[in-house]
C-alpha cells in the first residue's frame, strides 16, 4: 500500500508528469545500456563509435518520426522499410546508371515517398481498408517495384570524393582536416522539434492526435477524418523518403528486396518511447529515445561479442517487454 | 447478378470463392495465351503437366501456412511469425536428423511440435497479456529466425534425398510421387485433404464455432459462459502446427533451409488468405477460399517465371489483387447495410 | 418566450427495420426551454441528430431563423448556431479539457495553436459558468459528470442560437444538476431556444417551458408545461400501449426457497458490500439512477469483472465464480444492457447465436450437429414469437426486439434457472416491449427466477416483485411491490452519504 | 558437408592448372567456328544467383553480348536475393519446364536441386555450372563447369594479404587481429572465399612459426570448416564475423566492431557486400591504409565504392573474377554442350588488383562498376 502510494507521488509529481514517465523510464534504459556497453566494450565510447551509432540512427529517426504519426492515428504503416529501400534504389538508379543530376535522384526518392504515403492514407482513408493490410499490400508492391526499376540490381550511390558524392556530406560532413562531423544529427534534431511543434501545436497534429483519440468524436466535431488521416500517412511517406537519402548517405547501397524489417525496428522504437499501439498517444521525443535505444542494441551488441542471432532474440524481448508496458499502461488508463 | 447470389448452389459455396475460382481459371487461360506471345522462346507452352506440378510446389507450404494464418485472422488477430516458424521449425528438425540421426518419423514430428510450440507461445502472450497480436508474432518472429539460427549455428541444414542410403528420403512423396512413370502431386492431394479437415474444424467443430464467434465479439462469447482465451489460443495452435507441418511440405521439395530466413513467406500466406474473403477484422473465414487464393499466387508465381518476367511482378500483382479483392467485398458490405 | 426560431416538419427517418421518426414536428422559440419526452426509443435522438446534420432525413423541412436549412454534416450545424451535448459523451480522451472544448476551432497564433489562450478561454467560461474544472487536466482524468459539464461548456463556448441538450443530468450529481439549472435558465434569458431531452420528470416541471411529447417515432403532441400534470405528459407518451397489468402484490409463495444469495460484494469502486437474496419464481427488481453501479453489481456476479470479495449461494451451496464460464454451469444467464457489444454476434445466425451458451449439447461426436441446433433454435423462434425469416438469417438483419429475444433464447436453450435481465427493453419498440414483460412472467410462472435492472420507474413497478434500490454503488434499500412507491424508490436512489 | 565440398573444388583447380587459359580459348575457337553452322532454333535458359550485385550485371552483359553474337534466344533469370533458395529450386523448374536446349546454372545449394539434376539428365538437358557452379552435384549430372575456384581466390587475397602484414605479425608483441566480414555463412561461394582466405593465412602463419586461432566470437560455420583452433590467446587470432540479415548496416555494425579493435591489423570482406561494409564503417573509423600502424584492408569484386577504396589506398587491395568472360564463356559452352560436343570445365580465373596494376588492360576488362 505504502509502495503504491509512493509511486503515485511519483507519477504525481509535476515535473515526472510533464516529462512523462515512460520517457523517464526509457532514458534510465539508454544510461544503463550506455553504461553497459561502455564496460563491456572498450570501443564504445570512441568519436568514431559514435559516428557510426548515429549512422545508425539517422533513418530510423526518421522513420520514427514518419510512424508515429500513423500510429497516434491508430494505424500502422509496415511499408516503411522496404519503401525506404525501394525508392532509394529509384534515386540511386537515376543517378548512377542513367546518370541523372543528382538532385533528381533526391527529388524521385523523395517523391516515391510522398507518393506511396499518399496512396496508403487515400487507400486507408477513402477505401476503408484496414491500415495494416493496405500497408501490408503497398509493401509488397514497392518490394516489387524497387527491384523492377532496378532490373534486380542492387544500386550504390554516388561515393564520397566523386562529384556527385556530396550527399554523403549532407549527413556527414567531412572537414578538410578529415575530421567528420555527425551533420546528420542536426537534421533528425531539427525534424524532431519541427514535427513535435506540428504534431502539438498545429491544427494538422492536434486533428491527427484526436482521430486516434476518437474517431467518431473527431468527425462530429466538423473535422475532415479523412483527410487528416491521409495527411498522417503522407507524413510518414515523407519521412519514409527521408530514411531513404540518410540510408543511402551512411550504407551507400542497397539490395532491391530489402529492408523487409526495418519498419519493425521503426514501430518497436515509436513503442518504446511510449507511442500507443492503439492510438491517440505518442511524442516525437519519445520516439527518438527509443529508436536510439534500438539503434544502440544493434551497434553495441556486436561489439560486446555476441553472435548475429542472439541480438535478434534479445531485440524480439525488447519489443515484447515494451508492448507489454505498453498495454499496462492502458489497463491503468481504463 | 443477386439470382447467381441466390443460388442455393452458390450460397453453399460462397459467392467470393466462386469469383475468385473464375479469376483462377482466368489467369490460367491469360498465361496459356500470354506465355508463347512473350516469350523469347519458340516452343513456349504452359499449358502442361509440368507447369501445374511446378507451381504445386509452391502451393502445398504457402497452402499450409495460409490455412493456419486463416484461423488466427478469423480471431481477428495476424500472425507474423509463420514464415520464419516454419524455416525454425525445418532446421530445427532437420538438424536432428542429419546431425544427430534422429529417426525420420521423429523428426517430422518434431518440426510439427517446434511449430506447435510458437502456436502456443504466441497465442499466450496475446491471450493472456493481453499483447497485441501484431508486435507479439513480430517478435516471435524475431526470436523463431534467432532461435534457428541458434540451434543450427547458422548452417544451412539439408534434409535428406529421395535416393539417401539411410533410406531417410521418403517424406519427400509427401509432395510428388511417382507412379508408373507419372508424376503425381501428393502435395496437392495432402493440400486439399488438409483444407477440408480445416474447413471441417472451422465450420463443424466447436473450435471452429468459437474461433469465428471470438472473431465477431469476444466479449459476447466470453458472456455466454466460454472459455475465449483458450479457443483464440487454440487458434494460434493450430495456426503454428499447420506452420510445422508447411515446413515438412517446403522441405519435401526445396531440402535445404537456411537459418535466419523466412519473413517474405508472412506476408504471401496472408495474402492468400485474405485475397480469399477471411475478413481482417475477423469473424469471417472461408477456407475454400484461402485455397484459391493460394492457388492464384503459385499460378501467378509460375506464370511470370514461365513469362521471363522477373519474380517481382508476382509481390505487385498480389498486393494489388488484394486491395482489389478486398476493396470489391468492402464496398458490397457496405451497399447491404 | 419569443419568436419561433426554428420549425421542423413532417421529418421522416428510416434505418433499416426500422422506422425511426414518423413525420415529426418540432418548433422552438427563443428564449424557450423545450423538453421532448417520450420512451427510450421513441426516436428523440434520431430526431435531434437530423436537425444537427449527423443523419439525413429521408423526408421533411428544417427551418432555422425564417431559411429553410439542409445541414449535411454537424459543422455546418454549428457554424449555423446549432449545437448538441451528445446523450453519449463524445470526448478525445487523450487531450486536455480546453482542447476538447475548441476542437475544430481551435484559437491560433499565425500557423500555431495558442493553447495559453485556448486555456484562458476555457477557464473564463468555467468561470461565469460557475464550473470548477482544470482546463489543463486531460479529459479521460476526469470523472463522468465533468467530463459531462464540459460537454456542455463546450457547446454554450459555441456562439450558439439553439443548443440541445440530450439527456444533459442522467450522470450528474445533485449539485451537478442544480448548476446546470442555472446555466440553462442563465441561456434562456440571453434569448436562446433551448431542446432538453429527459426521462425525469421533476426536472421537465422545474426547468421547462414547452414539452413535445413523442411515441414509437411519432410526433404526439406538444404541451405548455405550467398548464399540464406530469400525468397528462405520461399518458401521451405511453398512449394506448397495453403493458402486462401491473403488480400491485409478489406473486411469489411465502415459502419459496432462496436460490441465489449474494453477500457482502465488493468490486471495484461501482459495488461496494452488496448483498441480498433472489427466491425462486421472483422477478427482483433493481433500481437506481444511472452510474448507480447495478450493472457494475451483475457483471460481478456473474464473473464479468473480477470481484475483491463477496460470497455467493446457490440454493443454500456456496459457489465460487471466476468467470462467466463459473456463473453460466451454475445455470446463471446474463441478459447485458448492451446488446450489440455483449450480448449478440451479429454477423453469425439465429441458430449459432441461440447456442452459443450451450453448444456442449448439440454435438454429434466431435461435429456440431446443426440439425438439431437449428431445429432447437426454431423451437424458441416459435416461443418467443421471434420476427425472423428463418433460423439461417444473421442477427444483424433483425430488428432490436428481436435481437433481445435471440439472447433471451439463448439463456432458455441453456436451460438457465437463474436470469439476469439488464435493462431487458432497452431501444426495443413498444410491442416488443409488452411481449417481453409477457415472457418474463412467463418464466418466473414456470419457476425460474429473473433479476431485472431497470432505469424505467414504471417497468420496476409494473414487474418487480421485490425492489433492490443502489446509489453510487451501494445497496440503499430493499422494498416489496406492496410498499413501494416512485417517491419511496427515488429516496433511495439519492441516499448518497 | 565441407569435406565433399573441397573434394569438388579441388578437382575443379586440378583442371584449371592443367588446361590453364589456352583451353578458354579454344573454346572460344571451336564456338566461332560453330557460329557458321545454325544455331538459331537454340534456346538456352540461365538460372543464377540473382542480379543485385554489379558482378551479376557483368555476367549478364557476358551473356547477352556472346548470346547475340551466336544467334542464340537466352532468358537469363534470378532469385531477387541470394538467399532464397525456394525461388531458385522454382525457377530452375520453369526452367526445365521451357524444354530448353542447355541450361546454365550457378545453384545456391545443390541438395535443393538435386531432383532437378536427376530430371535433366533424364530428358537429356545438359547443365553448365557457373560462377561457383554446383558444388557435390552427382556425377555426371554437370557436363561442365564456368566458375571461379573460390577456395583459391580466398587463397590469393589471404597471399597478397600476409605480405603486406608479415614483418608486423613477425615484430607483434601480443595478439594481433586478422578480421573477417562474410555476408553469410550458407552460401557455398562466399563461405569457400572465406574458407580460402583463412585457411591460406593460418597456414602460412604456422609456417612463421607464430601461433594461429580463431576469434571465440567468430561464426561457427567458419571455425568448423577451416579447421582452425579457437583460441583468443594465439599470436594470430582470425575474427569472422557474419551479419543477422543481409544488409548494409548490419554488415557495417559487424565491420566496425572488428575495426575498432586495437590489435586488428588487417581485414577482408570476401564479396561486394561485406567489403561495402568495410568501406562503411571505415568511413567513421579511418583505419584503414597501408600506412604505419593503419589496418590492412583487402576486398573481393569490383563495383563502384570498391574500386574507389583501392584507388584511394583505403583498401590494399581486392579480388575480382572475370564476370564478362564468365558469361561469354558460359555462353559459348552451353552452345557446344546443345549441340551434342563435349565440353570440359574452365576456371575463369581470378586476379589480385592493386591501386598500381587495376588500370592495366588486363585488369581493367574484368573491373566494373
Ligand atoms: N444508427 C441507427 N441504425 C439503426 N437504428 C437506429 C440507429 N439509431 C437509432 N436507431 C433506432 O431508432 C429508434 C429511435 O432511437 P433514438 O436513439 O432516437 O431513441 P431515443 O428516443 O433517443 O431513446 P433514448 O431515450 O433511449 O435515448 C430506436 O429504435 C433505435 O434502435
Ligand atoms: N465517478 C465515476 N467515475 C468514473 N466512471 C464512473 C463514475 N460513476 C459512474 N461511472 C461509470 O458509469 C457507468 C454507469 O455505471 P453502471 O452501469 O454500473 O450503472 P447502472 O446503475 O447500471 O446504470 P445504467 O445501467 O443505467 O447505466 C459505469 O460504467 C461506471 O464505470
Ligand atoms: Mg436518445
Ligand atoms: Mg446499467
Amino acid at each position: 500500500m505504502t509502495n503504491k502510494k509512493k509511486g503515485n507521488a511519483f507519477t504525481n509529481n509535476p515535473i515526472v508528469r510533464a516529462i512523462g514517465v515512460q520517457k523517464i523510464v526509457v532514458v534510465l534504459v539508454l544510461i544503463l545500456l550506455l553504461v553497459f556497453f561502455s564496460v563491456k566494450s572498450s570501443s564504445f565510447w570512441t568519436y568514431a563509435s559514435l559516428l557510426s551509432i548515429m549512422d545508425y540512427t539517422y533513418y530510423l529517426a526518421f522513420l520514427g518520426i514518419g510512424v508515429t504519426f500513423c500510429l497516434i492515428t491508430g494505424g500502422v504503416d509496415l511499408s516503411i522499410g522496404t519503401g525506404m529501400f525501394c525508392y532509394a534504389l529509384a534515386g540511386g538508379y537515376l543517378i548512377t546508371k542513367l546518370d541523372m543530376p543528382v538532385i533528381v535522384g533526391i527529388l524521385v526518392t523523395m517523391g516515391m515517398g510522398i507518393l506511396v504515403g499518399l496512396v496508403n492514407g487515400l487507400i486507408v482513408s477513402k477505401g476503408g481498408h484496414a491500415p495494416f493490410l493496405a500497408t501490408l499490400c503497398t509493401m509488397m508492391i514497392v518490394r516489387g517495384l524497387g527491384a523492377i526499376i532496378t532490373g534486380g540490381s542492387s544500386i550504390t550511390w554516388p561515393i564520397a570524393g566523386t562529384p556527385e558524392g556530396w550527399t554523403r556530406n549532407l549527413f556527414k560532413f567531412t572537414l578538410p582536416s578529415g575530421t567528420k562531423i555527425p551533420l546528420g544529427f542536426l537534421w533528425v534534431l531539427i525534424a524532431a522539434v519541427v514535427m513535435s511543434i506540428i504534431l502539438n501545436k498545429t491544427r494538422p497534429g492536434r486533428y491527427i492526435i484526436a482521430i486516434g483519440s476518437n474517431k467518431e468524436a473527431t468527425r462530429l466535431s466538423g473535422i475532415n477524418v479523412a483527410k487528416y488521416q491521409t495527411l498522417a500517412y503522407l507524413i510518414c511517406g515523407f519521412f519514409t523518403g527521408l530514411a531513404a537519402l540518410a540510408y543511402s548517405s551512411a550504407f551507400q547501397s542497397m539490395t532491391p528486396g530489402g529492408g523487409g524489417g526495418v519498419e519493425l525496428n521503426a514501430i518497436g522504437g515509436a513503442i518504446i518511447g511510449g507511442t500507443s499501439m492503439s492510438g491517440g498517444s505518442g511524442t516525437i521525443a519519445g520516439t527518438i529515445l527509443g529508436v536510439f535505444i534500438m539503434s544502440i542494441l544493434q551497434t553495441g551488441l556486436p561489439k560486446v561479442g555476441l553472435q548475429a542471432n542472439y541480438q535478434q532474440i534479445i531485440i524480439g524481448v525488447v519489443l515484447l517487454v515494451a508492448v507489454y508496458i505498453d498495454v499496462l499502461k492502458n489497463k491503468k488508463l481504463s | 447478378m443477386d439470382k447467381i447470389k441466390e443460388n442455393a448452389f452458390v450460397k453453399k459455396i460462397g459467392f467470393n470463392s466462386l469469383v475468385l475460382f473464375c479469376i483462377l481459371i482466368l489467369l490460367y487461360i491469360l498465361f496459356a495465351v500470354l506465355v508463347p506471345v512473350v516469350n523469347s522462346d519458340a516452343n513456349a507452352n504452359f499449358v502442361t503437366w509440368a507447369h501445374i506440378l511446378s507451381a504445386m510446389n509452391y502451393a502445398c507450404f504457402m497452402g499450409f501456412l495460409s490455412l493456419g494464418v486463416t484461423f488466427v485472422i478469423a480471431t481477428g488477430g495476424i500472425d507474423f511469425s509463420i514464415g520464419p516458424v516454419m524455416f525454425c521449425a525445418a532446421l530445427i528438425a532437420g538438424y536432428q536428423l542429419t546431425t544427430n540421426g534422429w529417426p525420420l518419423a521423429l523428426c517430422l514430428i518434431l518440426c510439427i511440435l517446434v511449430g506447435t510450440a510458437f502456436g502456443v507461445l504466441n497465442g499466450l502472450l496475446v491471450t493472456y497479456l493481453g499483447l497485441p497480436s501484431f508486435i507479439t508474432s513480430m517478435a516471435s518472429m524475431m526470436i523463431a529466425k534467432g532461435l534457428g539460427s541458434v540451434f543450427t549455428k547458422t548452417q544451412p541444414v539439408s534434409w535428406p534425398q529421395l535416393s539417401d542410403a539411410s533410406g531417410n528420403g521418403w517424406y519427400r512423396n509427401l509432395v510428388r510421387m511417382q507412379v508408373g512413370g507419372m508424376t503425381v502431386p501428393t502435395g496437392l492431394v495432402l493440400l486439399v485433404i488438409g483444407a477440408v479437415i480445416c474447413a471441417i474444424i472451422l465450420n463443424k467443430t466447436k473450435a471452429g464455432r468459437y474461433i469465428l464467434c471470438i472473431g465477431s465479439n469476444r466479449e459476447a462469447v466470453r458472456l455466454s459462459g466460454v472459455n475465449t482465451k483458450g479457443w483464440e489460443t487454440l487458434a494460434y495452435i493450430l495456426c503454428g502446427t499447420l506452420a510445422g507441418i508447411a515446413a515438412i511440405f517446403y522441405v519435401g521439395v526445396y531440402t535445404t533451409v537456411q537459418p535466419g530466413l523466412g519473413d517474405t513467406f508472412n506476408n504471401e500466406a496472408i495474402a492468400g488468405c485474405v485475397m480469399g474473403g477471411t475478413s481482417m477484422t475477423g469473424g469471417v473465414a472461408s477456407i475454400g477460399g484461402t485455397l484459391i487464393g493460394v492457388l492464384i499466387m503459385a499460378l501467378l508465381q509460375e506464370g511470370i517465371m514461365t513469362m521471363g518476367l522477373q519474380i517481382n511482378y508476382q509481390y505487385i500483382i498480389t498486393g494489388l489483387i488484394v486491395l482489389v479483392v478486398v476493396y470489391a467485398d468492402l464496398r458490397s458490405r457496405r451497399r447491404r447495410n | 418566450m419569443g419568436d419561433v426560431i426554428l420549425t421542423m416538419k413532417g421529418i421522416d427517418k428510416s434505418f433499416p427495420g426500422v422506422h425511426a421518426l414518423d413525420h415529426v414536428d418540432l418548433e422552438v422559440r427563443r428564449g424557450e426551454v423545450h423538453a421532448l419526452m417520450g420512451e427510450n426509443g421513441a426516436g428523440k435522438s434520431t430526431l435531434m441528430k437530423v436537425l444537427t446534420g449527423i443523419y439525413s432525413k429521408d423526408e421533411g423541412t428544417i427551418t432555422f431563423e425564417g431559411k429553410e436549412v439542409e445541414f449535411t454534416n454537424p459543422r455546418e450545424a454549428q457554424d449555423a448556431g446549432i449545437v448538441i451535448v451528445h446523450q453519449e459523451l463524445n470526448m478525445l480522451g487523450h487531450l486536455t479539457v480546453a482542447q476538447n472544448i475548441f476542437i475544430g476551432r481551435e484559437f491560433m497564433k499565425g500557423k500555431f495553436i495558442d493553447d495559453r489562450k485556448m486555456n484562458e478561454e476555457a477557464r473564463k467560461l468555467f468561470d461565469q459558468l460557475g464550473i470548477d474544472i482544470d482546463p489543463t487536466e486531460t479529459m479521460s482524468r476526469l470523472t463522468v459528470g465533468k467530463q459531462q459539464m464540459c460537454e456542455i461548456a463546450k457547446a454554450i463556448s459555441h456562439d450558439a442560437k439553439v443548443i440541445i441538450f440530450d439527456e444533459p443530468s442522467a450522470a450528474l450529481t445533485e449539485a451537478e444538476i442544480e448548476e446546470l439549472f442555472k446555466i440553462i435558465r442563465d441561456l434562456r434569458e440571453r434569448q436562446l431556444g433551448i431542446v432538453y431531452i429527459s426521462h425525469r420528470m421533476d426536472e421537465i416541471k422545474v426547468i421547462t417551458d414547452r414539452v413535445t411529447v413523442m411515441r414509437d417515432g411519432g410526433y404526439v403532441g406538444t404541451l405548455i408545461t405550467k398548464d399540464c400534470t406530469k400525468e397528462d405528459i405520461i399518458n401521451m407518451m405511453v398512449g394506448r400501449v397495453i403493458y402486462e397489468d401491473p403488480k400491485t402484490e409478489s406473486q411469489v409463495a411465502k415459502d419459496a426457497p432462496v436460490v441465489l444469495k449474494v453477500e457482502h460484494l465488493n468490486a471495484g469502486r461501482m459495488v461496494q458490500d452488496v448483498s441480498f437474496e433472489l427466491h425462486k419464481g421472483e422477478i427482483l427488481g433493481f433500481s437506481g439512477l444511472m452510474g448507480a453501479g447495478r450493472t457494475e453489481t451483475m457483471r460481478a456476479l456473474f464473473g464479468a469483472d473480477p470481484k475483491q470479495s463477496g460470497d455467493i449461494y446457490i440454493n443454500g451451496e456456496k459457489v465460487d465464480i471466476k468467470t462467466p464460464k463459473d456463473a453460466v454451469s451454475h445455470g446463471i444467464g446474463y441478459l447485458s444492457e448492451d446488446r450489440k457489444r455483449f450480448g449478440i454476434i451479429v454477423d453469425k445466425t439465429v441458430a449459432e447465436n441461440s447456442t452459443m451458451a450451450s453448444l456442449d449439447e448439440y454435438m454429434k461426436g466431435l461435429f456440431i450437429d446443426k440439425k438439431k441446433e437449428k431445429e432447437v433454435a426454431q423451437k424458441y423462434v416459435d416461443i418467443l414469437k421471434t420476427k425472423t425469416p428463418g433460423v439461417d438469417q444473421l442477427v444483424v438483419n433483425l430488428s432490436g426486439g428481436n435481437q433481445q429475444k435471440v439472447v433471451i433464447a439463448k439463456w432458455l436453450v441453456r436451460n438457465c434457472d437463474i436470469l439476469i435481465f439488464d435493462e431487458p427493453t432497452r431501444g426495443i419498440d413498444v410491442g416488443a416491449k409488452s411481449e417481453i414483460y409477457h415472457l418474463m412472467n412467463e418464466l418466473v410462472a414456470e419457476g425460474k427466477s429473473i433479476i431485472m435492472v431497470s432505469s424505467e420507474m414504471t417497468e420496476i413497478l409494473r414487474m418487480s416483485d421485490r425492489i433492490v434500490i443502489m446509489c453510487e454503488g451501494r445497496k440503499t434499500g430493499e422494498l416489496g411491490i406492496e410498499e413501494a412507491t416512485q417517491e419511496r424508490i427515488m429516496h433511495a436512489a439519492t441516499l448518497r452519504n | 558437408g565441407g569435406g565433399g565440398d573441397t573434394t569438388t573444388t579441388d578437382t575443379t583447380t586440378d583442371a584449371a592448372e592443367t588446361e590453364e587459359t589456352t583451353d578458354a580459348a579454344e573454346t572460344e575457337e571451336t564456338a566461332d567456328a560453330e557460329a557458321t553452322t545454325d544455331n538459331s532454333g537454340l534456346h538456352l535458359e540461365i538460372v543464377s544467383k540473382g542480379l543485385q550485385h554489379a558482378y551479376w550485371q557483368a555476367v549478364l552483359n557476358g551473356v547477352n553480348s556472346k548470346a547475340e553474337e551466336l544467334g542464340v534466344s537466352v532468358n537469363f533469370v534470378g532469385p531477387d536475393s541470394e538467399s532464397n533458395i525456394q525461388q531458385q529450386v522454382q525457377q530452375l523448374e520453369t526452367a526445365l519446364n521451357a524444354d530448353p536446349s542447355a541450361i546454365g546454372l550457378a545453384a545456391l545449394d545443390t541438395n535443393s536441386v538435386m531432383d532437378l539434376l536427376q530430371t535433366a539428365v533424364d530428358s537429356g538437358i545438359p547443365i553448365v555450372g557457373f560462377d561457383s557452379g554446383v558444388p557435390g552435384a552427382p556425377e555426371g549430372a554437370i557436363v561442365a563447369n564456368c566458375s571461379t575456384d573460390n577456395l583459391a581466390a580466398g587463397g590469393l587475397a589471404a597471399d597478397e594479404v600476409y605480405a603486406l602484414i608479415s614483418d608486423r605479425i613477425a615484430n607483434a608483441e601480443g595478439t594481433v587481429r586478422i578480421g573477417v566480414v562474410a555476408q553469410d555463412a550458407t552460401s557455398e561461394s562466399v563461405v569457400n572465399r572465406g574458407l580460402g582466405f583463412i585457411q591460406e593465412m593460418a597456414s602460412l602463419v604456422a609456417d612463421s612459426g607464430k601461433t594461429v586461432g580463431m576469434a571465440s566470437v567468430s561464426n561457427e560455420r567458419y571455425v568448423t570448416d577451416s579447421g582452425v583452433e579457437v583460441n583468443d590467446e594465439a599470436d594470430v587470432v582470425i575474427e569472422v564475423r557474419v551479419p543477422a540479415s543481409v544488409t548494409s548496416e548490419l554488415s557495417a555494425a559487424d565491420a566496425s566492431a572488428i575495426l575498432e579493435q586495437e590489435d586488428t591489423i588487417a581485414i577482408y570482406g570476401s564479396n561486394e557486400h561485406s567489403a561495402n561494409g568495410i568501406i562503411t564503417a571505415n568511413e567513421n573509423l579511418n583505419k584503414c591504409g597501408t600506412g604505419e600502424g593503419q589496418v590492412v584492408a583487402a576486398g573481393f569484386d569490383s563495383g563502384a565504392s570498391i574500386m574507389n577504396a583501392v584507388r584511394s589506398g583505403v583498401f590494399a587491395g581486392a579480388v575480382t573474377q572475370a564476370p564478362v568472360a564468365m558469361g561469354e564463356y558460359l555462353v559459348e559452352t552451353l552452345v557446344a554442350a546443345a549441340n551434342g560436343e563435349t565440353v570440359e570445365d574452365i576456371d575463369t580465373g581470378c586476379q589480385w588488383y592493386t591501386a598500381e596494376n587495376m588500370d592495366d588492360p588486363e585488369i581493367a576488362q574484368n573491373l566494373y562498376e
